[in-house]
């Protein structure tokens, strides 16, 4: 099968989306003339036009708040961009109690077909406000689904699935998987939200991991292999809604669980997720859930520091041979 | 600076039902909120209200002539006037107070946001005051890019004005040319604060929007037609493509920020100036009985079909029941 | 000991701390002449003076933003109010970005004596926008303290420690409770931050509660008590830091926990304290972890409604006899 | 709407030591920042950098002989030309840069932005550009209420503007009448867009601040003398306790938005111009020629002797080690 880079398979899904329906439009940052600092609205605003396409002012709270105006008029989609995940905090109300409670508080009348792209993640000595990964706090908002893919082949699936869905969702793109190549038919489909995909079986410890953290959880699965450990890495792929039967199911078999996100520790989706498997699992469990976040402190602007931020496969497998001596 | 919006009108030259309209829709809007009060304190209602009365002009002129039900409208949190003039049944904004399934939220309750809708162009409003000045520019965006003649006018009040999303709003409208129509509702007090203790303006807060090339200007909001007038400008404009417009309504608040307010941090004798020679029924009725148009006794004729109207929705709000418990599990998703 | 409601021994820690540390202002909207929508700074105005005690306009990234602005300066001890502590969300980026990160980001140069009050829970239908309890965020939010009292002698104490605090402080405080009367010594103490406060003893269940929910806790544990069923309720006062050690040594001793706040379940405190819980004492554990907490879903304006949001003695009192079968 | 900034400025009027530490100051700026470029292609910087070249004058004749130690600023995320004119120590902010122990942040790196410098009133800055806006009124306001004499010079650029933030710190500023000066630095763009792209103005983006009844002017920021007296204006009036001042100083970015950035969306031939004919540095050096206040000879004696303390700079800031891994943990809290 064709490879792709993870960005191009959001240009590809973004192209897609917007050919098939008229009624999207896609605003941001330079996202247009530029085409997104990230390089992915590359070439859509000479495609769809620059009504369709368009850059806005550096004002955030602004353009969550118009795509929720657009939005509830019914007449148009709209897939804002924000330039960092981070600004979210400058958007949050916006994000939180109107995107995510409009329609429910005004009695279910309008709809809020929103996709609000979000790159996040330490990548490159950004500095603390360039780097978060703040897609947990939004499980505690009723309203949000959260979508954060770790391949090309799921980021263009649910990416397209978020766009025609009628409901608000926040996409997570981590910056450091827009390069990333993967295998992405040429044909068209849809992923659906609230199912998450094993990415490798095994039947001693569960890794669950988002984002780029399913790649290391990957390749620490793979040295543990060597040692004899065989590890299932699930990759939720979105946090609301959040598919905990397929995450129960494996709990089940290996007794084992290990969750790894590049959010801080604390109050990290890991949480929500440790404190639903021990109510789901609790007797199948052989040793307690260990959780692997980023350490509880703002991120360092140096690229040196950053290594002690990110989580990685020495503490992984350290994790789960702790697991393992259960 | 802005400037303040005159102009010579000859109630002569408005049909009498245009007239009797305006004057129906005011006197509609005191009575609704006269009776709400009522509820709350016959303790049906709960939650906080911020009356409405003295204002009815602002809304009534603004709407009712100028806007169509596929125009856009984002009311503010003072009464229920806007609402009531864009049309909403009375019934079902007292269902909204009331918390039965007659609401508009079918039982989720409203109270004095929340209530939406969207047929009517009415597309519902925050808690947070003035987070309809970033939605608006969205609703009116989409109107531009549909090609529609559609307008939006968004409400808020003087102290809403202070939010920081005014600038971002301001700055969406007037660069994209939107449909925009702000109508700042300056009753000078924000809950305690007068606008002089909160806000740095040059003269006016329409002055605020002038940076932007924005056209801008202040009326006297008690008048009904003076509001009709000038927001009929403001609309042709908006369909004419020339973009946004900035209207600061003069008005008072009669009664306290919400009902419970002690609302002793006014000069009693401006409160009292307000309501003996500004109230905006009383004015226009006047109007219309000097200058022939209308009789004392048909003036009373159409509050007693008033009074009739908002008993039955009244009545109809209070016979509906309340949700049952599980309606707080409907329609988080479409 | 005498007994004040906990808005006057709000009042009374406001007064004093004033009273000893020119330093400190205390500002929001119409917190002066007014004296704050819920009465908490009334009489301050008159007392410190408008220089020192002041109404803003209504912009809370701005309040908070000076708020920061002048803490750093090392001049000024800020006490900002947010009228309601939901519009913390429109200030998130200040508070969660700013106030928590700034000392850090800069190396650890300045000091960030803020102490920032928010009103918060369901209280009299206020709707979906003046009723939420947002705390549980600032949980994932390096360098906030977060506190949380439930009587009037905890809010007294804890106030006047967060404002002589250098560092940042979210003090939520449940509008239920500003009425409530309970004992307050004439002299002065402090309370500790990190220090849960066990209110009721007992062997058989460790229930984890916060704010209005240790009130509705100790009612559902007398009437399990006369069931014979004998609930430790723990208070941790402070989300952050949290007192685990406390927490632990309860469950060690129940085997059995149940966690109740009003924040929405998913993502809440409960999370993280289950999540904290198991990997603690897991093999203490007769049962899973329970937690409580208010539906997944906006809050209805209507007061009908709100009791089917607000946890209740009845969903205790069956979730701990549900413990108590294993 | 603003006007325009003019004064006759005769050179002959400022003693020769501050005419050359213009000079120096402006010099400095940019040899700092092209050494900076080499060793982020040298790869021993990472992260964003922002140059900061072609706009030296602004931060050179606004800070210098206007500001003192106890004087707050908050810098912009372009170039470090306000910290080094501010006096930050180069090793300090190369070791920012370096991530080594020598940076202001002893090894946690800052990068563009949070480097801080408390005791000569750099507050640091936000990775959120545009967010000093809200703080510098809060540092304002702790001088006003110590009744010092202390100003705070808040820097942002024309895109930074467009933040909703800025209403809230221009009515709070102006409402309180708080020494805060603002200093618009207006390069044209914001990343890829042109102001006329984002923003809704009337002529100027100091217009914006017009409404609020708050000074304000447009100045010539690459002419450091002018750019001297705008700020001593403004400086003095806040001195005297009558409030802000916005300035909006106009310049343009020699190289792209960031290091890396194509830089194709900027006409060439605008460009050129501005290097040609508006360099500030060039500029200033020629009339200091021509003016017989410098030979070419003494001026490149300052350029060698600047060219030798950036590089003991450097060295120190490389020479000093990277923090222990452990650095992270510390510092949270006081
Ligand atoms: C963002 C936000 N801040 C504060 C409040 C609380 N609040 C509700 S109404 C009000 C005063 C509003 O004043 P104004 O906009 O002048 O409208 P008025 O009540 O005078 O009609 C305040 C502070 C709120 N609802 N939202
Ligand atoms: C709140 C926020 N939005 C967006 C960005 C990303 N960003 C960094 S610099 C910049 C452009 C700033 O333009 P301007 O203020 O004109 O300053 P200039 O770079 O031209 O000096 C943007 C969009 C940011 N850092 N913060
Ligand atoms: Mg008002
Ligand atoms: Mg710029």
């Amino acid at each position: 099968m064709r490879k792709l880079t993870m960005r191009n398979a959001l240009i590809e899904a973004l192209n897609e989306e917007m050919e098939r329906d008229a009624t999207t439009v896609l605003f941001g940052e330079d996202v247009g003339k530029f085409g997104g600092i990230n390089a992915v609205t590359k070439g859509l605003q000479e495609k769809f036009g620059a009504d369709r396409v368009f850059d806005t002012p550096i004002a955030e709270p602004t353009i969550v708040a118009a795509a929720v105006g657009m939005a509830i008029t019914g007449n148009v989609r709209p897939i804002p961009e924000l330039q960092f995940g981070d600004f979210v905090g400058i958007a949050f109300d916006e994000v939180f109690n109107k995107m995510g409670k409009w329609r429910f508080m005004h009695g279910g009348q309008m709809e809020m077909p929103v996709t609000l792209r979000l790159p996040i993640g330490i990548a490159g000595g950004a500095g603390p406000e360039h780097s978060q990964s703040p897609q947990a706090l939004f499980m505690h908002g009723p309203g949000l689904q959260i979508v954060i893919p770790s391949t090309p082949y799921d980021a263009k699936g649910l990416l397209k699935t978020a766009i025609r869905d009628n409901n608000a969702v926040l996409f997570f793109e981590h910056k450091m998987l827009y390069d990333l190549k993967g295998e992405v038919p040429e044909e068209e489909y849809l992923i659906p939200f609230g199912k998450a995909d094993v990415k490798r079986e095994g039947s001693d410890v569960t890794i669950i991991a988002t984002a780029l953290q399913v790649h290391t959880a990957l390749q620490a699965a793979e040295e543990l292999e060597a040692q004899g450990v065989e590890v299932e890495v699930i990759d939720p792929r979105t946090l609301a809604p959040l598919d905990m039967e397929t995450i129960l199911a494996s709990v089940r078999k290996t007794g084992r669980a290990l969750i790894v996100h590049e959010e801080p520790k604390t109050g990290g989706s890991g949480a929500e997720i440790a404190a639903q498997i021990q109510e789901g699992a609790l007797f199948d469990l052989a040793a307690p859930i260990k959780r692997i976040g980023s350490p509880d402190v703002p991120i360092a602007q140096s690229i040196y520091l950053e290594q002690f931020y990110v989580p990685n496969k020495e503490q992984i497998i350290q994790q789960v041979n702790e697991l393992m001596e259960y | 600076m802005a400037e303040t919006y005159t102009k010579e009108i000859n109630v002569k030259d408005y049909p009498k039902e245009v007239l009797l309209d305006f004057y129906k829709t005011m006197a509609k809007i005191r009575k609704f909120d006269e009776n709400l009060i009522k509820l709350m304190q016959d303790g049906k209602v709960s939650g906080f209200y911020h009356s409405g009365i003295g204002s009815e002009g602002l809304s009534a002129g603004s709407i009712r002539q100028n806007l169509r039900d596929e125009d856009y409208i984002y009311y503010n949190h003072r009464g229920c006037n806007q609402k009531i003039a864009k049309g909403v049944p009375l019934s079902k904004i007292y269902g909204d107070f009331l918390g039965t399934v007659e609401g508009t939220t079918k039982g989720l309750g409203a109270g004095i946001v929340h209530s939406a809708d969207p047929a009517r162009g009415v597309l519902g409003q925050a808690g947070t005051i003035g987070s309809q000045l970033g939605l608006s520019v969205g609703s009116a965006f989409a109107s531009k890019l549909k090609k529609t003649d559609q307008v939006t006018v968004v409400y808020f009040g003087d102290g809403a004005a202070s939010r920081e999303m005014l600038h971002g709003s301001l700055n969406w409208a007037g660069l994209y040319k939107l449909p925009v129509i702000y109508i700042c509702e300056n009753n000078e007090y924000a809950i305690s604060c007068h606008v002089s203790e909160t806000h740095s303006i040059k003269e006016h807060i329409a002055d605020w929007a002038d940076g932007y090339g924005i056209p801008n200007c202040v009326v006297d909001g008690n008048d009904v037609l003076l509001m009709h007038e000038v927001v009929k400008e403001a609309v042709e404009r908006a369909k004419r493509g020339e973009g946004p417009t900035f209207i600061e309504a003069q008005t008072f608040r009669h009664r306290g920020h919400f009902e419970g307010d002690p609302y002793d941090y006014v000069d009693v004798e401006v409160l009292q100036t307000w309501k003996d020679t500004k109230d905006p029924i009383t004015n226009f009725a006047a109007k219309l009985m000097s200058e022939e148009i209308a009789k004392e006794e048909e003036l009373q004729n159409l509050n007693k079909e008033i009074d009739q109207e908002i008993a039955e929705a009244i009545d109809k709000a209070l016979a509906a029941p309340m949700p049952e418990a599980g309606r707080i599990y409907e329609g988080l998703y479409a």
